[in-house]
């Protein structure tokens, strides 16, 4: 789950780590209020979950009330890449002397925690470590150890920050390390980290993603959550146990387990066929599941035929079918539907099925068969 | 021969009494597999249908000389059960729980690997393994697989490890040992540890991998391969059409900028020798070919 | 103004009753330095033309509230020395021993940024650090430095620290403080850490650094200049015609492969808006058009 | 100081790294009689300190007495790339399953120690470094903190290499450590490590390169240092104290201070002339010194003219000129000499040379003066 900005730095000032002083606001009302509160001049902050909001006018500097009022009316309801601004986080404004780039994410290869810091902040970190990689220092850190402040002191000084930012800066990645692995992150990033003229350290900015596996022991999660802002469909999916993706294409996908559905889109494409979604039913494939499953799909205007891929494995196919039919007695489907139902008691599945297969209800045995039929449809 | 299991391994399940754990414990029972003992805390000295129940891993292992554990628990308890697991004299550990947070799977991982450096753990979030007609650890179903080899199966994907197994099963091409290692940010085992057991398998005569978008792990099997591996692979990456940023199930599943695409990883494999197909069933009709040609 | 010393700065001698350390702490405090005190095991109570000497840092410096040390002693106890700097309550340690073990250096570098942070250290292995008609550490020849600014330097050459200074000064361009950072394999002050303290000085206008082969440290230094520089620099850097792969006097003198070579360095400074000069003596020049333009 | 391989084998050895039984030979007899003692077959291995012996016909496996007598006969004087060979290592061949690469060094931009590890070894590891640098693990060691078997366990996963290798190569590079930071190493590198088929893991190669610095805390180099080949003229130097590089111009070069003798070599090819060595005499420029440094230049027979570059910081210019005229009364100079002499007391020592001053003792007053002055001499 990613968080907003504001979110961010609330999650990090649990772990003590230094923000800005400043305030949530959904009004014009609002965000004077905490202007007068934290003090001028103030940044008014489109929060949304995209980058290039400061390219996209969603970042402005406010000298006073008039400022406040004008652009925080300019933001609100503002489109950022097709995010639609809801709330602005209004803080008070630093006096920038350097920017530096912080963060903690999982090293999937080494399967340690990598650490990521650079006197180079404030830009796509994307970019440094193309242009001039040297000027990221890298630390590795063994998740048994984790990370102490003598590391950290020796980490900032080989990453070049300037040295009277050394001190907080360790204090602060210590912190942030810990925010990272007790707050259960998959990424704990501060671009810019910034030096005040004042000689002070602290998170100008806050990009955090919570691992979703984490959130049985982190009960303050819920309040993130309710402000995530889903595509209504993969919402829904979500609530069922689904996991849908919307995709552009007009064949819509259901099959059991990630690899599978995965691979289903790929065959679809590879016989010249587009997929109008991912979606995996997991292990279970019974009525209740299979009928929200193809609901869901039929709810995409886009699709024009329906791709059933089932590989009977602990699930058996003989179920799957007795779900197909439950499921097509409960919702009208308008579309038609392939179905290819393989693996265990795959015969006695299609057994089932045969007596009401018709030119909308449609088995083919394999894969590829079932794919070429189905996108012969949606070609039509 | 099979890899990391065979007839004699005798396992015990973490989590025997849970309805998850009875279920596949059974059922691997049944398939023939040695389950010799339950372990949950507090319920020692019960039995599940007559496999006995100890409270902690020390006592079942101390009571059976089991070597492998079965760790079927939820995700809040599945790191404490694995390390109990490793510290119980256990030497080769199966968990196949999903949705532990990727924090304790590092901890974990790394822990294992710097205090018990000869246990093996394979998952968390996989299929498990299985070495048909002889050991079957895990939730794949033993009906599927075939025995007698001589083809090993390695693979990220659950239902695809599935898929697999039955395109060579229903060939007639036999296993020597399929092995899910899953998908999940810190897997215990990973295709290298797999490709070089089946390298040194004498009765594997060919290895079909199947993998998927996200990370780099096929990219440096394919390394691994090109240096190693003198047996015939057979390859599929699935997500070839896998959208970027999107993740697709699990959490390796997603491809971040140009890294991990199948792309990449299908010209890797290409590279290293490796045969790749552009789905499961030309995977397995490759595979049926190479082994007709043995 | 100058950077790290300045006239108020109180100076002990670690090594004060040593044959080197007795030279060059007298010429330190002949020139006006404010050598308050000497450190030498065994010899506290002590005194050398007047100035008292100590059994340890820390005792020097509860009687003269000193911030800074010369560290001149022999190799073997060079490290020691240093640690005990820095544990006595000294800020800024300029240790121009010549000799002392890489493993000393990379421990004694590491214990001080780890233990330490607010501690500079210079050196070893270089020539100190003069502020001319303020504060001079170190075995610079006080003679070719001039007073009144506005030139900075900083070089990793002892001689050409010297060559440097003298340029200038014949010339007429003074200069608010010289640095010479040595060129072992781990100085515990670098370029950046000197252009950063020029760049943040009101008095210097300008600065000019001496490199030469090996390392990278001039690559990092072009770099930062790039982002962060905003006074004019002239750089040189020894050794382009020195062949590949052969010491030339510093640990830090050596190119290995294409890396660490003048013409690399050359080119990055000369990316990064630096006037890089062929000789010595063109440097001096070029800075003296670049004081007349200001 | 680099150390031949057996000399590696040895330094290990003290810290309990497993090398293959063998022994030295300078001999074709020797060479026989250590292969007795260590079994057969055994490998016969040239000892110079270049790379590249193999190819080059100087690594040979021999299967019994009649091959080792062979090979012993044709290595041992064997000349690779102009280092003769005097000397050979016997030692065990091994059954080798797996090459990898193992080493530590200084990581001199991040001023820690960097460990190497590549289950691809046996082969240039620059080369593997730039075709696949994913296969090396590095590894940044505190030396604050040094290396533990934990992290030893960790590497060596991370590595890939294979698991039968792991237990024994995470604790022979514990001891690997040691010996690069308590044997006082630059570097301390083992290509190829292997594992025998036997599954044992021991180093097959070692390339040890002392820290000079660090002799006075190990007596036992002295037998290192007894078979130090040198340039004989470099060694004469060494014996003086003068820090002399033979290269191969005709303009002899003396100066005070490695950075200006750079500098000079610099500034004589920018002029067109080309140096005939770099030769720093230190900090000290008295008549002893400088009479060594005339007289060592003077030996070299490519030398048309000498250059003396000698910059007055500590050293005052007068006792320069004082021990050039002192040196020049007791050695006879046949070249032409160039003197640029300049800092603190210049014009008292230009004084003192001035009655001496002929065609053959020119002082010119600048560098780059002299430079021109020099070379034009020496292209005449």
């Amino acid at each position: 789950m990613d968080l907003f900005e504001y979110q961010g730095k609330q999650y990090f000032a649990r772990y003590g780590i230094a923000v800005s002083p400043g305030g949530v606001a959904d009004t014009v009302d609002e965000a004077l209020a905490v202007a007068e509160r934290v003090g001028y001049p103030v940044v008014v902050k489109a929060q949304v979950k995209v980058g290039g909001r400061g390219k996209a006018g969603g970042v402005k500097l406010a000298a006073n009330a008039d400022e406040v009022r004008t652009h925080a009316g300019t933001i609100l309801g503002l489109d950022i890449k097709g995010h639609v601004v809801r709330r602005l986080w209004i803080e008070r404004a630093s006096d920038i002397a350097r920017e530096y780039y912080a963060s903690f994410t999982l090293d999937r290869p080494n399967k340690v925690h990598l650490g990521m810091l650079s006197a180079q902040g404030g830009v796509e970190i994307e970019t440094v470590a193309q242009e001039d990689p040297d000027a990221i220092a890298m630390l590795s850190i063994d998740p048994v150890r984790g990370l102490d402040l003598a590391t950290a002191r020796r980490w900032v000084a080989e990453a070049g920050l300037d040295e009277e930012a050394r001190a907080q800066a360790a204090e602060l990645l210590v912190k942030l390390y810990e925010c990272y692995t007790k707050g259960d992150c998959d990424l704990a990033e501060i671009n810019p980290l910034i030096l005040t003229t004042a000689g002070t350290v602290h998170a100008l900015d806050a990009k955090v993603t919570l691992d979703e596996n984490a959130s049985y022991r982190h009960p303050e999660w819920d309040e993130f959550r309710a402000t995530e802002t889903e595509d209504p469909r993969e919402r829904r999916a979500k609530e069922k146990g689904l996991n849908y993706i919307g995709l552009d294409g007009d064949v819509g996908i259901i099959a059991n387990g990630a690899g599978l559905a995965m691979s289903t889109l790929d065959v679809v494409n590879q016989v010249g066929g587009s997929a109008a979604n991912f979606l995996d039913i997991g292990g279970g494939a019974n009525a209740d599941v299979m009928a929200a499953a193809l609901e869901l799909i039929n709810s995409d205007p886009k699709v024009k035929v329906i791709f059933v891929n089932v590989f009977g494995g602990i699930t058996r196919v003989d179920e799957v079918a007795t779900g197909v039919l439950e499921a097509l007695g409960r919702v009208t489907i308008t579309s038609p539907i392939v179905l290819r139902l393989d693996g265990t008691n795959a015969v006695e599945g299609r057994a089932i099925l045969a007596p009401h297969l018709s030119d909308t209800l449609i088995t083919e045995p394999t894969m590829l068969d079932a794919a070429r039929r189905a996108v012969a449809i949606a070609n039509a | 021969m099979s890899i990391f299991v065979d007839e004699n391994t005798t396992v015990i399940v973490q989590g025997l009494t849970g309805g998850q754990g009875r279920f596949h414990g059974l059922r691997n029972r049944d398939y023939g597999t040695r389950v010799v003992a339950g372990v949950t805390p507090g319920k020692g000295g019960s039995d599940v249908e007559g496999i006995p129940v100890y409270n902690t891993v020390r006592e079942a292992v101390d009571a059976t000389g089991a070597t492998a554990s079965f760790v079927v628990v939820p995700p809040p308890f599945a790191a404490g059960a694995i390390m109990e697991a490793a510290e119980g004299g256990i030497t080769f550990i199966v968990c196949i729980t999903e949705g532990i947070p990727a924090q304790d799977e590092a901890v974990t991982y790394n822990r294992l690997v710097e205090e018990f450096p000869g246990v093996r753990l394979l998952g968390p979030n996989c299929p498990g393994i299985i070495s048909p007609g002889k050991c079957n650890i895990g939730i794949t179903s033993g009906d599927i697989a075939l025995a007698g080899g001589p083809v090993g199966i390695v693979s990220r994907s659950g239902t695809l490890t599935y898929q697999a197994l039955y395109e060579l099963s229903v060939q007639g091409v036999g296993q020597t040992t399929c092995v899910g290692i899953g998908g999940d940010p810190v897997p215990g085992t990973n295709f290298i540890d797999c490709l070089s057991a089946f390298e040194a398998d004498p009765e594997t005569k060919a290895v079909m991998m199947i993998g998927e978008i996200g990370g780099s792990e096929e990219e440096r099997a394919a390394e691994w391969i090109t240096h190693h591996m003198t047996k015939p692979v057979v390859a599929y990456i699935a997500g070839v059409t896998a959208p970027p940023g999107r993740k697709m199930g699990h959490a390796g599943a997603i491809i971040s900028g140009s890294k991990g695409t199948a792309q990449a990883k299908m010209a890797a494999l290409s590279a290293a020798g490796v045969r790749v197909c552009q789905n499961p069933t030309e995977a397995g009709q490759a595979m049926v070919d190479i082994v007709a040609s043995l």
